[in-house]
């Protein structure tokens, strides 16, 4: 990362805030009977207010579900998930979730633009304001000169970037991030990440919980990483970064980021063998 | 921070670079339409043709008085223009206010039927579809002796069996879409109305327009029956009074007359959904 | 959680809602109907016991005349969704080809029965080719102009991995292009399956001597007397429609079970 | 039309008051041995169809040798035009149908006019509109029956009153009084064999609620019901024609006989609970009438050509432009069939 | 990478080897008028015969557009590709291509099994030999348990790994991968390139043409890179790998690995500034 994140935040130390999503013995079963997945038992951690939380965890651990369910978007089969002290119905009944799942989503009948456009339109923020917002997310995605095109016009990473700036307009409390630059090159991806921080550290309040498979980009931009087993999907670790911020590129080389890398590529590779 | 991004291309390099083959895109294009307008030309003339030079007749025993020749069929228009002009007005204004009315209608009860949990609402559609299984011969004599207007009996009658399609296929069309999709919708707490109008009813589109299609057929042949059955004026009844009377190359102007409409509004409908809905055609691009 | 909380037993107190309601609804109005002095009273909205009472004391006859519906119906239907098929795979050859094709089987269905009725008993010169003929033209219609809309509607990039394999036109149609079209063709099928009762009970009434068609028009130009009959044929057609679409919807609950709006709580 | 039939050109072309019956002693009888003939019936099966009906359900046809196949009509089947096409062999019409046919290049030939009388009463339960005779149609709203140029019978009534067609109001409806008791007209043309029963069954005591005009008495009668075959299947069958005749008018004769006996002949054709059996009678009774009873009053044998009757009906068919020009019914009507099955008969 | 690419190659210097898809002026632009997109200009490369060739660059920069046209998928608009001396359409339909697309674009209507199946059933393989060859391509993705599963009850990934072993189980003589490992955490990503490399020297003469983001997965496993630019995508240089095979996770800390995985990101970076 070049010049990420040189922008201020809080960084007080993640455990003594208060949390703000607590999972409780989280199990969720899809199906019944023999054909029947086990995809989440007995997750528990918590994201507290403000911070940049990602599960990290191997393909099919339950990580997007998991992120449905706090977003209240499926129910939970056991235990319990608490956001702000509310459930997550009740928190996406009040719009405070952006999402960008890891399909983009795009609506063919709309533009680029206008699918920028469409939590807007959806909470009615006002069309200048609208127009202003979607202009600038557009930017600050790179696709300044496909505004006017169409979802089936872009490549897989454009479509991508178009879901991110969706999500971004919106400018809701709490961010969900599903491998959210997973089809994008080192170079976007980088400016992505600063971007993605830049906006954070600007809305102060908005929490972020982020699906990544990379074990840096976790380390580099978390206050806080969940790892995750599959089959049935467990928390194995949950490990606070404290790292100093703001984090330039250099923090690669820092010894504690070497520390907490190591700490979880060896956390999941010992799972290989297990 | 300077952008990574790729800078924005230089606006010139945006334009087109013409396609250096000759037998390019643009060519290409036009070849089809050209063979999709004369496809049809020339096999309207190659049936004119054998229909004129009696092959068909000859073919399937037909007598000429029951399906007249095609210079008999101008001629018949020609003799009684006016006459099948005004029996047009007649059919078409409640074909026309059946089709618009039942497709408002059946478009409705879908929304209605979306209120209702699934496993209802499917039953429902399934209702619904049964309405189409009541015969316009069945259905126009009852609805003739409520209401004594010719122009809105065959209008209420063509919105019977109009509206059942619509129901059956919007309802499916709003249904069909996409579970994340809708999950999207959710989590920004999109209410019923808003889903319908950014989601379900865009992703419904083809389904709309393939009940719209169908039903621009229907409402020509419900308003023929009424006129057919109880109402005796349009287009119907100049096929009935002159099919009793042997005047078939005049019930033929008038079938001849109905079948243009029918293509006619097809065509519109699918210039109506190519254009404003390009999108929901889109074909492999390349 | 979305669109659920609805139960097995909210559902059943919703449909029994909506029965209860609707007969009262119709018990007020034939009431209103019965009370004015109208000698049609009975024509133009009888009460529902009144139906039922006539269901029963003509019940063989009108059992006989459904099940001549019926299976002429299901013939017509198999045979109509089985030219309907072929027709649009044919039609989306190419674009020419369908436009070609099109208006002539628009105005096909413009022609009124009672034109085509005797041309097709000239032309086929035999009885039950020309039932079966009429009853699959009704519903040709409907699956073709729903196929057709279908057989269009796999995404490009499937039909570049279909190309990639070098499919040819027969296997992409077999394996991606008819799969693709299940939804399009199940909502024309739904909307077929009634229709194939009207072209039924069309066929009935040119010709035949049984049938629901031929009751219920026989019993309408019978008189006033008889239009309880008209009422009774009506509601065994809406009856055996219903059971037709339901067929349909479980013939695609086997068939093509994997579209969203099958899967499980969803909508 | 029969070319080849020389016996009945003399009498027909003539337009005298001779019946084909004068020809039947030097006709021969046929001979069939089970020719198959598909036979149109002008509607549903019911009264008016009461001696065709006696003749298939009891075995006369199948005595008389051949197959007859009855096919019933409705309001969608066209019987001349099914005839015309050679979907059928033989065809219960109207007279006027089957000239207008002919008019039309259509190849049949009318072999036997099964009523001698004009079956249509115009009738009023409108006490607004008491018909005391044709001049009080004046303002009236009229039905139609008859699709197309106005029925013969009401233009001739009205020319009779002095009135034109500007003074009623003519509304086209469908073969049922249901337009009729909802009020909607004032004046309904009805046929005697159909219509009676059901407007008695409709609570009305006739004569006495209803006022009637009768085109018979009134001189303005046309010819309704008779049976015409297709000349292609006359040609190869003309023995099979005269025997279907000659069952038909056995047919009749016995219902003639015994009205209530053949009830139940009529009942079997008839779709089941359509006619209560006191409604049945009556139409049959009324059918009856119609088949024995010519216009002026004088009786006639079943199935007679009355030429006089036939000639007049085309001259007001012309006059009331059901017809553009007259058709030679020396062609289109052919008496020897039926003389032929009264000659089969009498052996 | 932990056990990765044990395997033997044929290693001998890929500039000597023939080429069999020779790339000459390649442009492509979608569309016409005011909203064309150039999408590649002027593009030329070739790929040896029997080598593993990476193509790397940024977003939206046209390597799924490029690999459309290799595998004869797309018409091209100007230059020229060869594919053993065929046009791409010929050699589509000589069935030489398997492809990965970068969306794994699985069939609704068929379960896992029978997706791995499609192309085996398209080619007339035998029963038992598509049973046997299936059944071996999902034990290999890791989806042993999820035969019977349909497309939507599957995670991201594991719709991504079906794709794989559609294509891997086709045996095709040219590999086409966009992106194949996007979705994949990166034990699982690991465990894929091994088999892959596995897979390929078990079938020699296969070529495989492989679209990452990565740049230590492309130096890792290539024979050959192509860096491209983006807005129109070029070439921007061909880098020839000449790492040892097999190439263990050791390989990484190679001076020369360094070097070349230097050498791309200095070159993806200095574009940034141009
Ligand atoms: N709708 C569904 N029906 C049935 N099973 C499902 C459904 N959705 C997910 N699953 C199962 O739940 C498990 C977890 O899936 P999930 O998508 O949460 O994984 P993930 O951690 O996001 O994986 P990836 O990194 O590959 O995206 C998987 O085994 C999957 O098969
Ligand atoms: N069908 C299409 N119609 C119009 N433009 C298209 C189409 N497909 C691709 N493009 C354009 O071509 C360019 C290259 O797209 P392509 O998908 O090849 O990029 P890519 O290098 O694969 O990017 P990514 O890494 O994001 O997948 C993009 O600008 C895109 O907008
Ligand atoms: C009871 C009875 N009513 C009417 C007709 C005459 N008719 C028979 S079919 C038809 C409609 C036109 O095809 C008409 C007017 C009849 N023969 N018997
Ligand atoms: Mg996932
Ligand atoms: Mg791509």
């Amino acid at each position: 990362m070049r010049e990420a994140a040189t922008v201020q935040h809080d960084h007080s130390a993640v455990a003594t805030r208060p949390a703000t999503v607590v999972a409780t013995n989280v199990g969720k079963v899809f199906g019944s009977g023999a054909s029947a997945v086990r995809a989440l038992e007995d997750v528990s951690f918590d994201v507290p207010q403000g911070s940049f939380v990602s599960i990290l965890g191997p393909s099919g651990c339950g990580k997007s579900t998991l992120l449905r369910l706090i977003a209240g978007l499926q129910p939970i089969t056991s235990g319990e998930i608490a956001v702000n002290d509310h459930t997550p119905d009740e928190m996406r009944k009040a719009r405070e979730f952006g999402i960008v799942f890891q399909q983009p989503i795009l609506f063919d009948w709309r533009t680029v633009e206008q699918n920028v456009a469409l939590p807007l339109q959806l909470i009615g923020t006002s069309k200048e304001e609208r127009k202003r917002r979607v202009g600038e997310m557009i930017e600050l995605v790179g696709l300044g000169d496909f505004r006017r095109h169409r979802p089936w016009q872009l490549s897989g990473g454009m479509q991508q970037r178009v879901a991110i700036a969706r999500a971004l307009a919106f400018g809701p409390r709490f961010l969900m991030m599903d491998e959210p630059f997973g089809a994008l090159d080192m170079m976007t991806r980088e400016r992505m990440q600063t971007e993605l921080l830049r906006i954070w550290s600007s809305r102060p309040g908005t929490t972020i919980v982020f699906i990544t498979h990379s074990i840096s980009e976790a380390v580099l931009l978390s206050d806080r990483i969940v790892v995750m087993s599959a089959r049935p999907g467990r928390v194995m670790r949950v490990i606070d970064v404290d790292l100093e911020r703001p984090r330039t590129d250099e923090v690669r080389k820092d010894e504690r980021f070497i520390e907490i890398e190591t700490e979880i590529r060896d956390l999941i590779f010992s799972q290989e063998h297990a | 921070m300077s952008a990574v991004v790729p800078p924005p291309a230089d606006p010139a390099a945006a334009i087109a670079t013409p396609a250096t083959r000759p037998g390019g895109r643009l060519f290409r294009l036009r070849a089809n339409h050209v063979r999709a307008v004369l496809a049809p030309l020339v096999l309207f003339v190659l049936v004119i043709w054998l229909w004129q030079s009696e092959f068909f007749h000859n073919l399937f025993g037909l007598e000429t008085f029951a399906v007249p020749l095609p210079d008999r069929i101008v001629e018949a228009f020609g003799d009684d223009s006016r006459r099948l002009r005004e029996a047009f007005g007649e059919t078409f204004a409640p074909a026309m206010i059946g089709f618009v009315g039942g497709n408002l209608l059946g478009f409705g009860l879908a929304l209605c039927l979306m209120a209702l949990p699934p496993g209802l609402g499917r039953r429902g559609s399934a209702l619904g579809a049964a309405v189409a299984a009541l015969p316009i011969m069945a259905v126009a004599p009852i609805v003739a002796l409520w209401i004594e207007s010719e122009l809105w009996f065959k209008s209420v009658t063509v919105i019977i069996i109009v509206f059942p399609s619509m129901l059956v296929y919007a309802y499916r069309g709003m249904t069909g879409v996409d579970p994340t999709a809708l999950e999207l919708m959710h989590s920004y707490r999109a209410s019923q109305w808003q889903v319908l109008r950014e989601l379900r009813l865009p992703h419904a589109i083809p389904q709309i327009f393939t009940a719209l299609k169908y039903t621009t057929v229907l409402m020509l042949v419900a308003a023929v029956i009424c006129e057919i059955l109880r109402a005796h004026n349009g287009l119907g009844y100049e096929i009935h009074d002159s099919l009793v009377s042997f005047g078939t190359a005049r019930a033929w102007a008038a079938v001849v007359l109905l079948g243009l409409t029918g293509i006619v509004m097809y065509v519109l409908l699918l210039l109506v959904e190519r254009f404003g809905f390009p999108w929901a055609l889109r074909q492999e691009q390349s | 959680m979305i669109d659920s909380g609805y139960n097995r037993t909210r559902e059943a107190m919703i449909t029994a809602a909506i029965v209860i309601g609707v007969f009262a609804v119709w018990y007020l109005a034939a009431g209103i109907v019965a009370a004015g002095d109208d000698p049609l009273a009975n024509a133009k909205l009888p009460y529902p016991h009144v139906i039922v009472e006539r269901f029963f004391d003509d019940f063989s006859s009108v059992m006989s005349a459904a099940w001549t519906s019926l299976s002429t119906a299901l013939l017509g239907f198999a045979l109509g969704t089985a030219v309907g098929v072929v027709l649009s795979v044919l039609m989306v050859q190419a674009a020419w080809i369908e436009s070609a094709l099109m208006p002539y089987l628009l105005a096909a269905q413009m022609v009124p029965m009672i034109a085509l009725v005797p041309i097709s008993q000239t032309v086929f010169k035999n009885d039950t080719a020309t039932r079966l003929f009429i009853s699959a033209f009704i519903t040709l219609f409907s699956v073709t102009v729903a196929v057709v809309r279908g057989l269009k509607a796999a995404p490009p990039p499937a039909r570049e991995l279909m190309k990639s394999y070098n499919a040819g036109r027969l296997r992409t149609l077999r394996y991606l292009d008819l799969p693709a079209a299940m939804p399009m063709l199940f909502s024309g099928l739904r909307v077929a399956a009634p229709l194939s009762l009207v072209g039924s009970v069309l066929v009935d009434l040119m010709g035949g001597s049984q049938g629901l068609g031929y009751l219920m028009l026989a019993a309408q130009t019978f008189g006033p007397a008889q239009a309880t009959l008209v009422w009774v044929a009506m509601f065994v057609l809406l009856a055996l429609g219903f059971l037709l679409a339901q067929a349909v919807v479980f013939a695609e609950k086997i068939l093509a079970p994997w579209q969203p709006a099958m899967r499980q709580g969803s909508h | 039309g029969s070319s080849d039939d020389d016996s009945g050109d003399e009498s027909a072309s003539t337009g005298s008051s001779t019946t084909a019956s004068t020809t039947a002693e030097t006709a021969s009888a046929p001979v069939c041995r089970g020719d198959d003939i598909r036979f149109q019936l002008s509607f549903f099966p019911n009264a008016q169809h009461t001696g065709f009906l006696v003749a298939d359900s009891r075995g006369f046809y199948r005595d008389a040798g051949v197959n007859v196949k009855t096919i019933p009509g409705g309001p969608t089947v066209n019987p001349s035009l099914q005839l015309a096409q050679g979907n059928v062999d033989m065809a219960m019409m109207d007279f006027t149908e089957a000239i207008n046919a002919a008019a039309n290049g259509a190849e049949i030939t009318w072999v036997g006019q099964t009523y001698q009388s004009d079956p249509l009463r115009y009738v009023s339960i409108n006490r607004d509109f008491p018909l005391a005779g044709p001049e009080a149609l004046r303002g009236a709203v009229v039905g139609t029956q008859q699709v197309g140029e106005l029925e013969p019978e009401l233009r001739g009534m009205l020319t009779d009153a002095g009135l034109s067609i500007d003074d009623v109001r003519i509304e086209s409806i469908d073969p049922s009084i249901e337009t009729l008791l909802n009020r909607r007209i004032d004046v309904l043309p009805l046929q005697t064999f159909f219509h009676i029963s059901q407007l008695q069954e409709a609570g009305y005591r006739i004569p006495g609620d209803i006022d009637v005009l009768d085109p018979n008495e009134l001189g303005v009668g046309v010819a309704a019901n008779g049976v015409a075959v297709n000349n292609a299947f006359y040609a190869e069958h003309r023995d099979a024609v005269a025997c279907f005749l000659a069952g038909a008018l056995r047919g009749w004769e016995t219902a003639i006989e015994d009205p209530r006996g053949v009830q139940r002949d009529v009942e079997g054709a008839q779709e089941a609970g359509l006619a209560s059996p006191e409604a049945t009678a009556i139409n049959i009774e009324q059918t009856i009438d119609l088949v024995t009873r010519r216009a002026d009053g004088g009786t006639s044998e079943p199935l007679e050509l009355d030429m006089t009757y036939l000639d007049e009906s085309q001259r007001r068919l012309l006059e009331a432009r059901v017809i553009e020009e007259s058709v030679d019914l020396g062609e289109l009507i052919d008496p020897e069939p039926l003389a032929r099955a009264k000659a089969a008969a009498g052996s």
